[in-house]
């Protein structure tokens, strides 16, 4: 095995390095920057169980070392997905990650099922957590019990590994990581967004549509980092990092906190290349601080 | 094709009250772009880019010409890079302006403050290939003109000023009326204008450039939606645009 | 009445601008760049029943644009406030706010009666959300009982006003706002740090000796903007605003978003002048928005 | 007493590996420094500043001269600063070292990498007031050594390299030995350096220099405490130190 493939539920890959759900749509466009195949795996855009046009715009704003946003999960619903989106990323060789939304656990339940039908896809994302859309979301995110709840029944309508992407803005994100293992979970994803506004002040109204909106970047990575580590000492699962990562040193510090794997959301923005420059760049970054291979750094932060 | 590119500033100068116009160097998009496409610009210290018009593609120099409005902070910090300095930019992106069979036609450009750049490039563009040209221009006032002489080497060419200090005092739409026939209209600037001009010119054909706040500027994030009656409800202003035809979108 | 000017119960303000708890020690150090009677007010460091030492070191660490903190609530104890800083602080006429906090519900009766002795303190802020210390801080902050049920106690304790200062790091700030609010609070402040870390590479070990610590900063300001515009809607009693706080602009967004005074903290390491220069700068700020005074712009950022 | 100063970049040069000479104009820090005093430096897009000792005061020009590691990303950044330009920085900050009564006595400064550049400050001030000065310099290799002859003009000087690759093979610790007699030593470097040296030290007088991450770097924030015997538990490194008596604080 090469030093930095990472073998996790589902996922064999020879990178730990993918784009984050939502940041990256379904790999059209950032496949005119550069090869795919290039990519540890990637995780699509999410999917509902019909066609959703999200919210009104402006949809983006930026903040200090971030942004905020509330796209509303815009997508054409999950069989659209799967015949016109799915078959154009099977044509690279990596692991297809499914983030699958929903406003009602039928919701859920038919998004997850919809992804049987297809063997391209090698793992769900299970999105509790998407801050943005009042029905549904943000309840699932903050209760175990529904967090729980959701994730046993996404793991018997489903014949794949599912991860069970975490929200921030819970008191106690270790209940919930715990809560989901228990119900059946391969694995975590953190964090998604913290929730945010910005005020607009010539209009004196928020600036996103929304109102609110998720906060992500460089801003709420030590809130990631936080999290992932405290996770990581009750957890048995294994755990896909992210939260504001734009460079190398942010994945290392990702894997020391204890993610096995980590994706990259609002940095693709800055940087189409980001992905592969932090593939090519890993393995002097792992040599420089004393690891053998990126199995080796995983949990390191946590001492002896 | 869209590239992420360094470009050279080769000059930079305020034209008029809080505009930079600033002169870039980079060979791939001085030699792709089309009047209409933008570029996605980075700044130092700010996690979105800022996308800005061509309004200028000098093949010769190998050179584009953008010009901005110093609003909030990044073009506040834009403003202050120096001569000689690279930036970074994804471009040229999005869709220019469509213009088959214009020959011997005549256009009609409508532009309102920052939203005029786009429309002097695509002016230039068909001047040149032998299309005529009339334009209205919208300022606030008598020191953000800028580009008036430019324009009217093109054709006919009205200014106006919300506040009356220079050119017509009014708006774009007050003035439209005295330009006499043209086979089809382009228009950007703020979206009341576009409404309005859109609302007024209902029955000629014509095209809006449109601006939304972006994320990626690829069409990845789905920021910059607007909706449409047809095509799936929407579009994207980065990918699909920013230049829709004026019945295309639901302004 | 100027322009500046605020009244909050015990509160008597010029301008809305305060250092923030922690940020300014008790006032000496600022005192040595400008006259502080040109404050709106200061909030004092804590108090504890006792004297206590704090943390290890490193307290704090950098991050993007913000930083983490760590001190574990040193001070000299009550009594020893009350004796040789308060006097201080008591030279110039400007209200001056005593930040209570505790490991136990007694120790915060303790501090607060304790402020009783002397006339020259004029509201308690009552610190339930520092997440740096282990044994206690975090629990009061992020149950709505819990928080409830200290500021009963603390209310009952004092003579003073008392402004309950809520912790960022819980899933609905909403009910924990409505909670003090019923149990007696004066005023809310907010907010407190989110809880973060970082780890330091080269040693592979979390930077802070503490581990976690509080991010503060601007890159919190848009968790901060958020959560007062959510609890603005839903209490009558006011709001001093804080997380991020670094220019006019910012002061504004908060009293838009429902801030009736705001407080800075991060700023003054950047910048030891930026109270004044603040207090400055507001009166063109609030006429550049339309704004007559500062009374005229709390809570405009809600439409009419 | 501690200002907001702008100060101009008169001068930056690597004078080492990873390490810069920067001197700095500004008349109230050249006029009011002492040694052992530093500067809380802010560097555009980070939220914290940076504390950096004073290596050089020149009262005549009106300058002071820092040096300084190229560590993380702010030390970085600020070597990228051009001359000609201003920096911000808190200063001059904390306490200098204390040197009363040194006349004709002999002092030894053991300096540690970029620990060094206070300990000049010292000697250049007390070789100029007539103490003699000896010094022991510990680099990690050959060339990160720097003002190896400004130390030598002002004393007998000793370097060691950590890999042997200059001066005497090995640590600070191993030749301080061959240095004679002297009536008070100063020293400031890495911690394990500081524990070493007062270690083996702990009969003679002596003063520390000492490093921890500040917040506000003016003592009111706590970040920077040290803890001590007396003085009620601790003491502040920003205001209370840098310097502070070798068996007054627990390394
Ligand atoms: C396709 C397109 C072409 C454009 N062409 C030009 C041009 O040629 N000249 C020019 O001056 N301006 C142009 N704009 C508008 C320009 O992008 C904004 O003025 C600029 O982004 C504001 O950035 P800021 O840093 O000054 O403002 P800030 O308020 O600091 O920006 C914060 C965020 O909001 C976004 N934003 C703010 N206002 C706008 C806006 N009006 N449109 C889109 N995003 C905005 C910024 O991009 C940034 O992400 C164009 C916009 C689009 C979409
Ligand atoms: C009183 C004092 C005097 C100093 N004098 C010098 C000097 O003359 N020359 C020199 O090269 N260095 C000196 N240092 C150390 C210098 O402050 C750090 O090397 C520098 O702050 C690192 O910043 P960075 O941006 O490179 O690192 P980053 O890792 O990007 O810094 C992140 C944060 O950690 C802090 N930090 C990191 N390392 C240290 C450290 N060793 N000590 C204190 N804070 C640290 C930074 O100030 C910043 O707040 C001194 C430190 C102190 C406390
Ligand atoms: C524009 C945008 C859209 C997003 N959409 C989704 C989504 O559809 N589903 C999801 O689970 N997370 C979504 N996220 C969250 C990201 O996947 C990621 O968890 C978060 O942004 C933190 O990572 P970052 O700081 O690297 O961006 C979105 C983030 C952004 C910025
Ligand atoms: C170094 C430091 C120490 C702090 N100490 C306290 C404290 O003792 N009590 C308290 O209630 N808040 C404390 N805070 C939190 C601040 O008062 C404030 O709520 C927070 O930092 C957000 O504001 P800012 O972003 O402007 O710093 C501290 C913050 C910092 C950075
Ligand atoms: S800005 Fe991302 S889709 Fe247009
Ligand atoms: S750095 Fe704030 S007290 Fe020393």
């Amino acid at each position: 095995m090469s030093e930095l493939a990472v073998n996790l539920p589902g996922l064999q890959m020879k990178n730990p390095i993918m784009p984050a759900s939502g940041c990256f749509g379904f790999g059209r466009e950032y496949s005119d920057f550069y090869d795919l195949q290039q990519l540890g795996a990637v995780i699509m855009k999410a999917a509902t169980g019909s066609n959703r046009y999200g919210n009104s715009t402006p949809r983006v704003a930026e903040t200090a070392s971030g942004m905020l946003n509330a796209i509303g999960l815009q997508n054409p619903g999950v069989e659209k997905i799967i015949e016109t989106e799915v078959p154009f990323l099977a044509n690279y060789s990596i692991p297809i990650i499914a983030n699958v939304a929903g406003s009602t656990l039928e919701e859920y339940e038919m998004v997850a099922k919809a992804f049987n039908q297809t063997d391209s896809v090698h793992a769900l994302e299970l999105n509790i957590s998407c801050p943005n859309v009042k029905e549904g979301g943000i309840q699932f995110g903050t209760n175990p019990e529904m967090a729980a709840n959701v994730t046993r029944i996404v793991k018997k309508a489903s014949n794949l590994p599912v991860y069970v992407k975490l929200s921030p803005n819970v008191s106690d994100i270790v209940s919930m990581a715990k809560a989901v293992e228990e119900a059946g979970a391969d694995g975590l994803s953190m964090i998604n967004t913290l929730s945010g506004m910005q005020i607009h002040l010539p209009s004196k109204k928020p600036i996103l549509a929304n109102q609110t909106g998720g906060l992500s970047g460089p801003a709420i990575k030590p809130v990631a980092i936080r999290m992932v580590y405290e996770v990581k000492k009750h957890v048995q699962i294994p755990i896909i990092g992210m939260g504001g990562i734009s460079n190398v040193d942010d994945v290392i510090e990702f894997l020391l906190a204890g993610a096995s794997a980590v994706a990259v959301g609002t940095a693709n923005f800055q940087n189409p290349f980001i992905c592969p420059e932090l593939i090519e760049e890993l393995p002097n970054a792992l040599s420089k601080y004393g690891f053998l291979s990126v199995e080796d750094a995983i949990g390191k932060g946590h001492g002896a | 094709m869209i590239r992420k590119e360094n470009l050279l500033i080769v000059k930079s100068t305020e034209i008029a009250r809080e505009t930079t116009e600033m002169v870039l160097q980079n060979q791939h998009i001085s030699r792709t772009a089309q009047p209409g496409q933008f570029l996605h610009i980075g700044i130092e210290g700010h996690t979105l880019r800022r996308p800005i018009s061509i309004a200028k593609i000098d093949k010769k120099n190998e050179t584009v010409t953008v010009l901005f409005k110093q609003l909030g902070e990044g073009t506040k910090a834009l403003s202050n890079y120096q001569e000689g300095m690279q930036i970074s930019a994804l471009g040229p992106s999005g869709n220019g302006f469509p213009y088959d069979n214009l020959l011997n036609k005549t256009i009609l450009l409508v532009g309102g403050g920052i939203g005029i750049p786009p429309l002097y490039c695509l002016g230039k563009e068909l001047a040149a290939e032998g299309v005529t040209i009339k334009a209205v221009l919208g300022f606030q006032t008598a020191d953000s003109v800028f580009y008036e002489a430019a324009f009217k080497e093109l054709g006919e060419t009205l200014i106006t000023t919300n506040d009356g200090s220079y050119g017509h005092h009014g708006f774009v739409t007050d003035v439209i009326g005295k330009m006499g026939d043209y086979d089809c209209y382009y228009t950007c600037g703020p979206m009341a204008m576009l409404q309005a001009v859109t609302t007024k010119l209902e029955h000629q054909s014509g095209y809006v450039s449109l601006e939304e706040r972006m994320g990626c500027g690829v069409g990845a994030c789905f920021a910059c939606v607007i909706p449409t009656e047809t095509q799936g409800g929407y579009r994207k202003i980065c990918k699909d645009g920013p230049v829709f035809a004026a019945n295309e979108v639901k302004l």
